[in-house]
């Protein structure tokens, strides 16, 4: 690890219209392969964090530079175009009600620019990475809590993306099956994607051991 | 490229998806093409008829007893001249006469009792519709007036000015109404497609978070408002037409009485076609609007 | 009574926090709504002014110079006695000639010629709206025809088919298109509200899994459509009868010269709360339609 | 604990329209005031139990007994009644999305027919309880994830429950706060509510300690 960090953010603060700031002045950089834990107590910031990185949200403060290119000057095609390269699972899953769980990750693919039978080869692929090529067919709404989680992790690695940003990816499945997705993202990583997984999971973060980060109310508090 | 293609694909997928409330948007969307057509269709064939009715506006030139027949010939080219005649007739006394005795029919005994035909020889010249009460036609009145072998000229002001300010109101309130009519079909549209799509705003949320270009996001959202519109007032066009087949085939001894048979006609093509691009366009423009960024 | 009370804050409650989705419903049921109550506004006022003009049907019965006056009491007593006639009008043969006088000013000379009065004396009567173009007014014509001193009676026969065969098509018109109106209003106020609380699925859902009675799930969903409803069709009727009010005053010497001044009206207040509780009730049936259970 | 109990499955069987049985010939008894866990992998059964006993799904077979009722034999109404003496936290939350925190806790206080004061009082106390008094006027979007499942909790004891079923409660939650959901959750056992929590997380079983029903494809496996 060496070089120029793929993410450099520096006085990061962003404060919603009511409450308190939910992020403060936070500096951090990150090298490109790294693995990253980002956990801390519920309200910390976390997810706050992810969505700035996704552009789902625009700081309040502070400057947030991925790959060299300062987040704030991209314009709305940049955006996507940016987006494209990361892989988000949300913390609430965002599957597409009205489409199957192939659909739903297809259509990732779709975006990519694949053709139909890339696109399939690809989705069933990922599925079968989670566990999940036997559900294919099903709707989200026909799957378990941990299925659906599943399903958008498996969306999440479809791009084969170069920034993974994970929140709490592994709040609906059982240890054994978060430590299996746990060595499926250090796959991943070992290929050279940068990893950073917002989790509350100390046991798996034990078990994987890597830089983490502690967010508490908007600052980072502890690295280990 | 694959971006249409896409779109369209998507489109249909999410129109057959959500079949239901596809259904019921392009029913009301049809509702309101329905009304709007129909709007259309009424005025234009009011305005025919009326029309029809205001080419009865004419005047005629009674001739004196003495009148020679280069004073008649005077007055007809007097009248060709001017431009506003769109038939001339002469009746001579004995035409004059016998109308009036077939239009009188209660008074037989006093036209047997005529020694003399009492009535007068006349030009009668029907005026050009879109002249009907210009001053062009008040000039030549004049004109004939003064001609020698004249007697008199009269017409009936009165029809004159009732039908043309019918005619002018019907086309003034049609096109007032359908304005309105035209604004309102289109933001019934709009509504429509807006709470058809109410409940994807998060799948749209999502499609821009996951990267998708524009094209990706918009380009079905925009294909599925222009199917549901420019369907939607196609099946408009559809009903109505249906409709004035049957009432036609219904009501042929009525409408012939009323001499309305031959002037009675459908919304011409260009018509109709600009109604169902109109509910393409609308929903089209709908499609977009809604996809818009929303977050 | 809590019930009604929650059912109340919580529907108007959620017609504010969605504003824009209830504007757009409410805007498209004031459409549907209006187009109804238009129909209906147009559809009665013609019907009016159809039967305005067929009032002017009437017959004369034609007395020979001879005639005694007892002979026309005979025919007046016949004439109201058969319970068709609106009105009738004893024309002497002074008045007779005086009209002809009037009405054919280019015939001076004639009339000026006349040694005696050639004009028959007649009664003239005018038939009761309803009963134009019935067996019984035929009978009466019949029987007139054969009393002493009655040379001839007439009628207009042509214009009381017209009138009355225009008049029962546009009834039946109105009948139809306003029935399939009202379907349609009331299928676009079905379509927009089921629209605007399809986004309300799992709210529903919700509500039904944390135990709440029925009358707490489907209350607010019956208050919210009926009141959508009902505003939206108020406005229609407001609107409606702003712009009736609007035409009016702008095209009073028109209508006036069509004679169409004192017959337009604006709908009865019973058709117009007709329409507005219409609205309502649909809304509130659909309300109450989309708030069954959905698990 | 003696008597008849509250809960009396036997031969409990769902297949869904597509896959394998969610749960085979499933039979459970569980006494009145009981603390249980049940735990299982991904997929396992835990949720189709739990929708099961809210009736929110219809068993394909066998019986389930609740307060000595047959659950398949309540009219509607009934049903409704049944529901209103239940506590549930949705694995999702379920969160009305245009109601603010005050408001989703409020609105199960008013089917239960309290006062508007005393709704208030309430569902401050409940909302208190899981430590968000504080974003009590925020609307669920605006709050974190761990901060919606603590609404979801707050809400399910709102009408002091006599059972409360709760579907992976904690699987946003961090250790600490999960601990303390679970002393909560105790104390309202302890007042006669009868509790059953479905979850992953094995740390939080073994620091409550109570029985543990562990599923797996649809069957109870162990029992400890
Ligand atoms: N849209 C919003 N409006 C107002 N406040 C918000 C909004 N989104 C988040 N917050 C607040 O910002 C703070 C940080 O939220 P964030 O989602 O980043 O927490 P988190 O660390 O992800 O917590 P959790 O572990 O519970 O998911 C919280 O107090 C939350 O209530
Ligand atoms: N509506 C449905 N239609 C079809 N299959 C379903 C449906 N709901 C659940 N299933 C299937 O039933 C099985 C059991 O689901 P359930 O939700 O009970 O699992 P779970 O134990 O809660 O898992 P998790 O820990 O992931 O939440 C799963 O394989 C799931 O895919
Ligand atoms: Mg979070
Ligand atoms: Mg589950």
């Amino acid at each position: 690890m060496s070089g120029r960090p793929i993410i450099d953010i520096s006085g990061l603060s962003k404060l919603y219209a009511r409450g308190l700031p939910a992020l403060r002045e936070l500096t951090l950089a990150v090298e490109r392969g790294e693995f990253i834990f980002i956990t801390g107590p519920s309200g910390a910031g976390k997810s706050t964090l992810l969505r700035l990185l996704l552009l789902q949200d625009r700081p309040s403060n502070g400057r947030i530079v991925v790959n060299g290119y300062d987040l704030s000057t991209l314009s709305k095609a940049q955006i996507q175009e940016y987006r494209r390269g990361i892989g988000f699972v949300f913390q609430d899953f965002r599957l597409i009600p009205a489409k199957t769980v192939l659909e739903n990750v297809c259509f990732v693919a779709e975006v990519l620019g694949m053709t139909e039978s890339q696109q399939k080869r690809r989705a069933f692929q990922v599925l079968k990475s989670v566990g999940l090529q036997h559900r294919m067919n099903a709707y989200p709404a026909e799957l378990s809590g941990g299925e659906q989680q599943r399903v958008a992790i498996a969306r999440a690695l479809t791009s084969d993306p170069s920034l993974l940003l994970a929140d709490e990816p592994t709040g609906n499945l059982d240890p054994d099956l978060a430590l299996e997705i746990m060595n499926l993202f250090r796959e991943i990583n070992a290929g050279g994607t940068t990893v950073i997984v917002a989790t509350h999971d100390r046991e798996l973060i034990r078990l994987v051991g890597c830089r983490t980060l502690m967010l508490d109310q908007g600052t980072i508090v502890e690295v280990a | 490229m694959s971006g249409i293609r896409f779109a369209l694909r998507e489109g249909f997928a999410s129109i057959w998806r959500r079949r239901t409330s596809s259904a019921l948007a392009m029913t009301a969307i049809a509702l309101a093409a329905l009304v709007l057509s129909s709007l259309l269709l009424v005025t234009s064939n009011l305005e025919r008829l009326l029309s029809g009715w205001s080419t009865a506006a004419e005047f005629s030139v009674y001739l004196v007893d003495t009148a020679t027949s280069d004073q008649r010939g005077a007055v007809e080219a007097a009248v060709d001249g001017s431009g506003v005649a769109a038939r001339r007739e002469y009746v001579s006394k004995v035409d004059a006469l016998a109308r009036f005795k077939r239009d009188n029919a209660e008074l037989e005994a006093l036209a047997a009792a005529l020694q003399s035909n009492p009535f007068p020889a006349s030009v009668e010249v029907q005026v050009q519709s879109e002249k009907q009460g210009s001053a062009e036609v008040e000039v030549l009145v004049a004109v004939l007036a003064k001609l020698p072998g004249v007697a008199d000229v009269r017409y009936d002001r009165e029809w004159i000015r009732r039908v043309t300010g019918g005619l002018s109101m019907v086309r003034r309130l049609g096109l007032i109404i359908g304005l309105v009519m035209m604004a309102a079909a289109a933001l019934t549209v709009a509504a429509v497609i807006r709470l058809a799509f109410d409940a994807r705003r998060e799948e749209i949320r999502l499609m821009y978070l996951v990267g998708a270009p524009y094209r990706f996001i918009r380009g079905p959202f925009i294909v599925e408002g222009l199917v549901l519109g420019g369907l939607g007032a196609g099946v408009a066009v559809l009903v109505l037409w249906l409709g004035f087949r049957a009432a036609f085939a219904w009501w042929t001894p009525t409408l012939s009485s009323l001499g309305a048979l031959e002037v009675l006609r459908f919304l011409p093509v260009y018509t109709a076609s600009l109604v169902v691009v109109g509910g393409a366009v609308v929903g089209a423009a709908c499609g977009f609007a809604v996809s818009r960024r929303t977050s």
